[in-house]
């Protein structure tokens, strides 16, 4: 199983920390600098609700575009995947903060840049049964 | 509770090693790198062993090790599995920053810190050392705070007066936190720190003499 | 713009000064602190000279400098002034701290440089050296980008693979950033580093040997 | 003149750098940890702006209380300066940073908190004539 796994460990584990055992809705925001799988996610949630016997109805994921901000000319932008290589996406994928060794600010060239959002497990929202 | 989901699942990795040390000193070029890798090395020829370098601005364990960052390939299996070094369990970022300067702020290298517990399958181990960059910062404040159940501290200082007054402040911070275990190493020393004021609440490991290879 | 307020003081206050030299190396323990305070000794003997410590996290100049943080005042004048050593103007924050540790996160430790940048009154200086903490992070990240037509950088590097791969990294970030001049200084070695590689766009300004005192 | 005035001149310098010449209020947030004397910089702030042929109308400023979270146990709280001896205070009305070395989280003892707020000239509001 794919590190999509070890994304969804994070988050059974801190539903079951807030103590829930009945969920009836699972809503997660992801970021997509990240690029991560929602079907190998989505299943791997499903595998370890069960597997640590917590019921959930629904997943719902939602996109979160990923939005820059540079610190040094204040220049704002979202970064597309499709900017990138195979391999910096594949880093970005596992690392998501390898961006500040692979980008710089379109505009003035700094890497003085924050990821304002669009990062990767962004939210997650429970609602119980 | 101060809520990043994250953080269930680094104490779930690391509740499967037995000892987890982290080899640490605020003032830089004392030893960290140098005797953390070669703990491990040693370590690993007996026991089962990880390495894992966390001075992800200025990483070195992969350059002792003689490794090319691009031969650092992880597979992945329920999150990602360290590099199989001759039975030694080894993990830096270098494999995905290819050695590119890699300028991080201190909130940025704490989530790179807490990605990699959370992701990283170290499986059963008898002993993580773990390699950290100098300074007293983000990645720090998780390492004394976040891990202080998980984390060995492992203190390494020179005989310089510079050296010596900066491990005295970390471990006062070490000690005030509640670590009950402190570990001391005087590297590129002859042993004149054994009886130092300095370590009157840690365990003075031994020294390692200065040896330009 | 990006609006921190404290900004146009910090560029009013350098630009007194005719040269500011930032002495810079992401690997610790080369000698930046040793450097620094060297040479900003050795210049006070002939021009007005200062030197500013910010390496909060672990100062070392005060104890290069022999000074006990109790005796370091600054009086007040529309702002601090730095202390007067023998004619030497210097700043430290061991002042405030009083030696004690001071973990930051990388945030707060860029509010202290703005911060100390904005209110510490250097006055007509030939020359400014800021001894500068090891990494690259939020202190590194103003020095390059906020302070680009103000800050000379002096990267300091000892022999050693580690220190010389770390020094390359740290050009290409400077180069890249576009800092016209960049001087190199190779501490704790005989003058091996002179044609090496790294050195392609930076001046060699000299060699300091390895001189145990 | 004391070290208010450098605090003075970072607010007349940003006002100028946006350009106002004639200010009718400059409405100041102050962070209560710093101690800042409102006085003194009231006076260095007409000061400054005579100088720099800036006209102000009406100074205002506002008290901003402390706010320390504790991201150890998530413990906020509200460090009073009278908690602090005076070379406390005065240390960290020079540095407000200076607070990492002389505080910890009353809760947990954790060195690992943040100053939410209050901490300095937090805020400036310029309402031109
Ligand atoms: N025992 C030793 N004898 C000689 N040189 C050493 C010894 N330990 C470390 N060094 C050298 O000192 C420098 C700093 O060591 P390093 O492990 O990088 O320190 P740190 O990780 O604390 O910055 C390196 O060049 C290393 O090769
Ligand atoms: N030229 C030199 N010869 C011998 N020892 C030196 C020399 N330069 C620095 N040192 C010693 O090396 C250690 C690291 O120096 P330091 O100036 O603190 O480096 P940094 O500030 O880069 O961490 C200190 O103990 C210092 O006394
Ligand atoms: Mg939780
Ligand atoms: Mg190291
Ligand atoms: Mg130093
Ligand atoms: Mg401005
Ligand atoms: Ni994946
Ligand atoms: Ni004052
Ligand atoms: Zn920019
Ligand atoms: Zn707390």
């Amino acid at each position: 199983m794919v590190h999509e796994w070890a994304l969804a460990e994070s988050i059974i584990y801190h539903v079951m920390s807030q103590g829930y055992r009945k969920v009836k809705m699972l809503k997660i925001r992801l970021g997509i600098l990240q690029g991560i799988d929602k079907e190998i996610l989505g299943f791997s949630l499903r595998e370890l609700a069960s597997m640590n016997n917590i019921e959930i109805k629904d997943i719902v994921f939602e996109d979160e575009e990923p939005l820059l901000e540079c610190s040094t000319c204040g220049y704002k932008w979202s970064l597309s995947p499709s900017a990138l290589s195979e391999e910096e996406r594949e880093a970005i994928h596992f690392v998501p903060e390898a961006v500040y060794a692979l980008v710089k600010c379109p505009k003035c060239g700094s890497r003085d840049f924050t990821i304002v959002k669009g990062r990767g497990v962004s939210s997650i929202e429970v609602v119980s049964e | 509770m101060i809520e990043d989901p994250r953080i269930h699942n680094i104490v779930r990795n690391l509740s499967s090693i037995r000892n987890v040390y982290a080899v640490v000193s605020s003032k830089g070029g004392v030893g960290k790198s140098t005797v953390s890798t070669l703990l491990a090395l040693h370590a690993s020829r007996r026991f089962e062993t990880g390495l894992l370098d966390i001075d992800f601005t200025n990483p070195s364990t992969h350059i002792l090790l003689n490794l090319n960052p691009g031969e650092l390939k992880y597979e992945e299996e329920k999150g990602i599995l360290p590099y199989d070094l001759k039975g030694l369990k080894y993990f830096s970022i270098v494999a995905y920053t290819m050695d590119k300067p890699l300028p991080l702020r201190g909130e940025a290298a704490r989530s790179v810190l807490r990605e990699l517990l959370a992701i990283v399958k170290w499986g059963r181990l008898k002993l993580l050392f773990i390699d950290t960059p100098p300074g007293m910062s983000d990645e720090h404040l998780d390492l004394v705070y976040l891990l202080r159940d998980i984390v060995k501290p492992m203190v390494v200082s020179t005989p310089s007066i510079l050296s010596v007054k900066s491990a005295a402040r970390l471990v006062s911070v070490l000690k005030e936190a509640g670590f009950k275990w402190i570990g001391f190493i005087e590297n590129m020393g002859n042993g004149s720190l054994r009886g130092n004021e300095v370590l009157r609440d840690v365990e003075y490991l031994g020294y390692i003499p200065y040896t330009p290879r």
